[in-house]
């Protein structure tokens, strides 16, 4: 993976297909991956097989298949969305402590999560409106953002109203904190870090039109490599 | 001491009032639905229970929720398309809610197994789930003060066991079932199939019989 | 088992196969059982088959059975005491920390010990002589004088030089605070606890010969049962 | 990323002086024997080595000590009738001991692969062992303050491995190897046995690939 100086790699914003393809291409060939449920279960339609990714569920697995159908489907094996999935060769079950160990403990190496909202220096809202009468469920959410060693969140950058969901700071409950190291978004992919925002591409504005929409100080990735 | 039990009713006649209850189970696989059943039908009530949620549809915990049995949920997913007798429940405040991140619920699990006292965990720091915690820099991450989950009876499936209460378990379904024998006071285990000890290969027993009290074989 | 007012039962003191074979009687049928190293070992060769007693050894088994001979002999199957033993139908293997789990979390029936002194109020001391230029070594010790729900002490009541193990308190660096709930001697059976220590029967001596010997207050154990 | 190595010199090649290294075995049931020679002749130096032992006789860890490698020993049970390089060094004040009740080095072990950041155990509580400290009163009962032991390396043994480093292995001999192969930053498992992907069962894997960096076979 290369990674360039701010460029807009597309004319026009990415789909919610043309943005899990684009977080597959990302992820290093042998990573051990968790995917969260919603959009981040798209990434799983683009990994190749030569990637030889494995996949995590918290639920009691590593080797997670694609989603089964018909004849597949197996009430005892499922994802942590508890939908019906398959099992890869190679694959192995644990309890549900041994599970969390391989989260908590750092050992997986990307995971990628929906987002209500990301702060400047990486803190994650996910897992709650903060609305009062909402009854509150936060299920394997925390975990995930504090065990990786690089959260990717995937997003839409801007609500229906037009809001920015990369903000100061989060207005919503937060899930971790200064967790994030990538939001990947229709408009823009940036990398968030203590010290800041920087903007890896953008897909149909420049840096420029992308600012304007941004409530933080954005600034594009130094070239590296060549 | 463990026992064979012929049914579900005589495996639960025990479980007092009060009491708390572990339930295994993520979504449907490894939910022991005929123990819940059973205990629903034993009249138990002013239980505590302890399961990753707080029930679904019509059927097992939900049922224990709607007939009013349980006080307070220990889980870390109440919220669900069809866990309207939960909602329904909590938003009269009529049941008490715990919510634990999932891996602190497990992890909380296994330390009441464990024997041990209480651990510093990164998740959820900084969070609402931890106000009020006490929390400490610990290898470089705050961490947050979590202490053991214990409970007085634990309803677990898995897919076999032999005569000496050895357990394994199908797929997915292993999920909380291993943790929860081991932090309850009572294990009570369904079974699909009850095999002669030497059955089981010991490399690959998952749940030790020392861990499990009562075994009911469920068709 | 049944409990009775100081009785003594045997006119000669107990050699240390009549000691093992009293405590392997006294293990309540199905027991889970872990045996220390050394005196304590002895004891299984004192189990009965119908007592149906599991033993655990804290390198990572339930089951094992009697120590292997000749062609049984196998390197990867052995006991705390690094000896080689064997393996019972129905046993389970597991690893060092989940082994520990079944001490520390009081899963354990009943752990029997050795002791170089045992104090009036329980505590145990049994891992290291206090000698200033000895290397400590506590292996499992002390886990295993926490951890199960009845702590045997199995050893004989004086030491060469006649002094008494049964102590007001230990000289001897401990290894468990309050943890010993009955003492084996060959002298007599003890039960420790917070209101003092109790004779439970007599081996070639009376009470009153035997207070003499032993620096704490003793009392009989009132009748249980019949 | 993990690696199939051909031999166990290239497979410890890249450990550095003043590393932490964790090797398995329990007496000699799942010692790395070959690993631990090849550390020997790779040279380095000034190591932190966490064992249950503190090595036997004149051969292994017994050597590595005997030869001035090792700095620092964590371990449970150094003292043992053929640890004569242990006790010369350790009595010439050319080593440094951190003794741990066996249990509490596995919780420790144990809580580093699992990323927790410190516990409370009972054990060894108002021993000398406890000395210096905290303490709480927890579920009733006085417990100890205790850290996780992290590792640069771990050496391990297991009987088989597949294509993508899941382990198994055989009776006692399992003992300390999935926890190590957990605490460590790079694991490195010699095994007797190399198997196609797909040749263990899901079911029976006792340490995930996810925790293995290297595997070399060793006859």
């Amino acid at each position: 993976m290369s990674i360039q100086t701010n460029v807009q790699t597309s004319a026009t914003p990415l789909g919610r297909d043309e943005l899990a393809a684009l977080v597959a291409r990302d992820i290093a060939p042998g990573s051990f991956v968790n995917l969260g449920i919603g959009q981040p279960t798209l990434v799983s339609n683009y990994l190749s097989e030569e990637q030889n990714i494995t996949l995590h569920t918290e639920n009691g697995m590593l080797g997670m298949g694609p989603e089964a159908h018909g004849d597949e489907i197996d009430g005892d094996l499922i994802n942590a969305g508890k939908i019906p999935v398959t099992e890869l060769p190679g694959a192995s079950y644990f309890h549900h402590a041994d599970s969390f160990a391989i989260m908590r403990g750092g050992h997986l190496d990307i995971c990628v999560l929906g987002a209500f909202q990301v702060s400047a220096t990486g803190d994650l809202a996910n897992w709650h409106t903060g609305a009062p009468d909402a009854i509150p469920a936060v299920g394997g959410a925390m975990d995930l953002a504090t065990g990786a060693k690089d959260v990717f969140v995937m997003m839409t950058l801007l609500t229906r109203d037009g809001a920015s969901k990369l903000v100061e700071q989060c207005s919503y409950p937060l899930t971790g904190v200064g967790c994030v190291t990538r939001v990947y978004t229709d408009k823009a992919v940036f990398l968030t870090g203590p010290d800041g925002v920087s903007v890896r591409e953008t897909f149909g504005c420049t840096l420029e039109e992308l600012q304007a929409l941004v409530p933080v100080p954005l600034k594009a990735v130094a070239a590296v490599g060549v | 001491m463990l026992n064979f039990i012929d049914t579900v009713g005589e495996a639960v006649a025990d479980i007092k009032d009060g009491s708390t209850v572990m339930i295994g189970g993520f979504g449907n696989a490894g939910q022991p639905f005929e123990l819940i059943d059973a205990l629903l039908d034993s009249g138990a009530t002013d239980l505590t229970v302890v399961n990753n949620n707080a029930g679904q549809g019509d059927q097992g915990l939900a049922l224990l929720i709607k007939e009013g049995r349980v006080r307070k949920m220990i889980c870390s997913f109440p919220r669900q398309s069809d866990s309207w007798h939960f909602d329904t429940k909590f938003k009269a405040g009529e049941i008490e809610l715990e919510l634990v991140p999932q891996g602190n619920l497990a992890e909380r699990i296994r330390a009441a197994g464990a024997g041990i006292g209480a651990f510093f965990t990164p998740t959820g720091y900084g969070t609402m789930l931890a106000e009020g915690k006490e929390t400490r820099l610990l290898d470089g991450k705050w961490q947050v003060f979590e202490t053991p989950i214990h409970a007085d009876v634990a309803l677990i499936k898995a897919l076999k066991a032999d005569r000496k209460g050895n357990l394994v378990y199908r797929k997915t379904a292993r999920n909380f079932g291993p943790i929860m024998a081991a932090a309850a006071k009572h294990t009570i285990a369904q079974v699909s199939e009850i095999v002669p000890i030497g059955a089981l290969d010991p490399e690959n027993v998952v749940t030790p019989g020392i861990y499990v009290n009562s075994i009911v074989k469920v068709a």
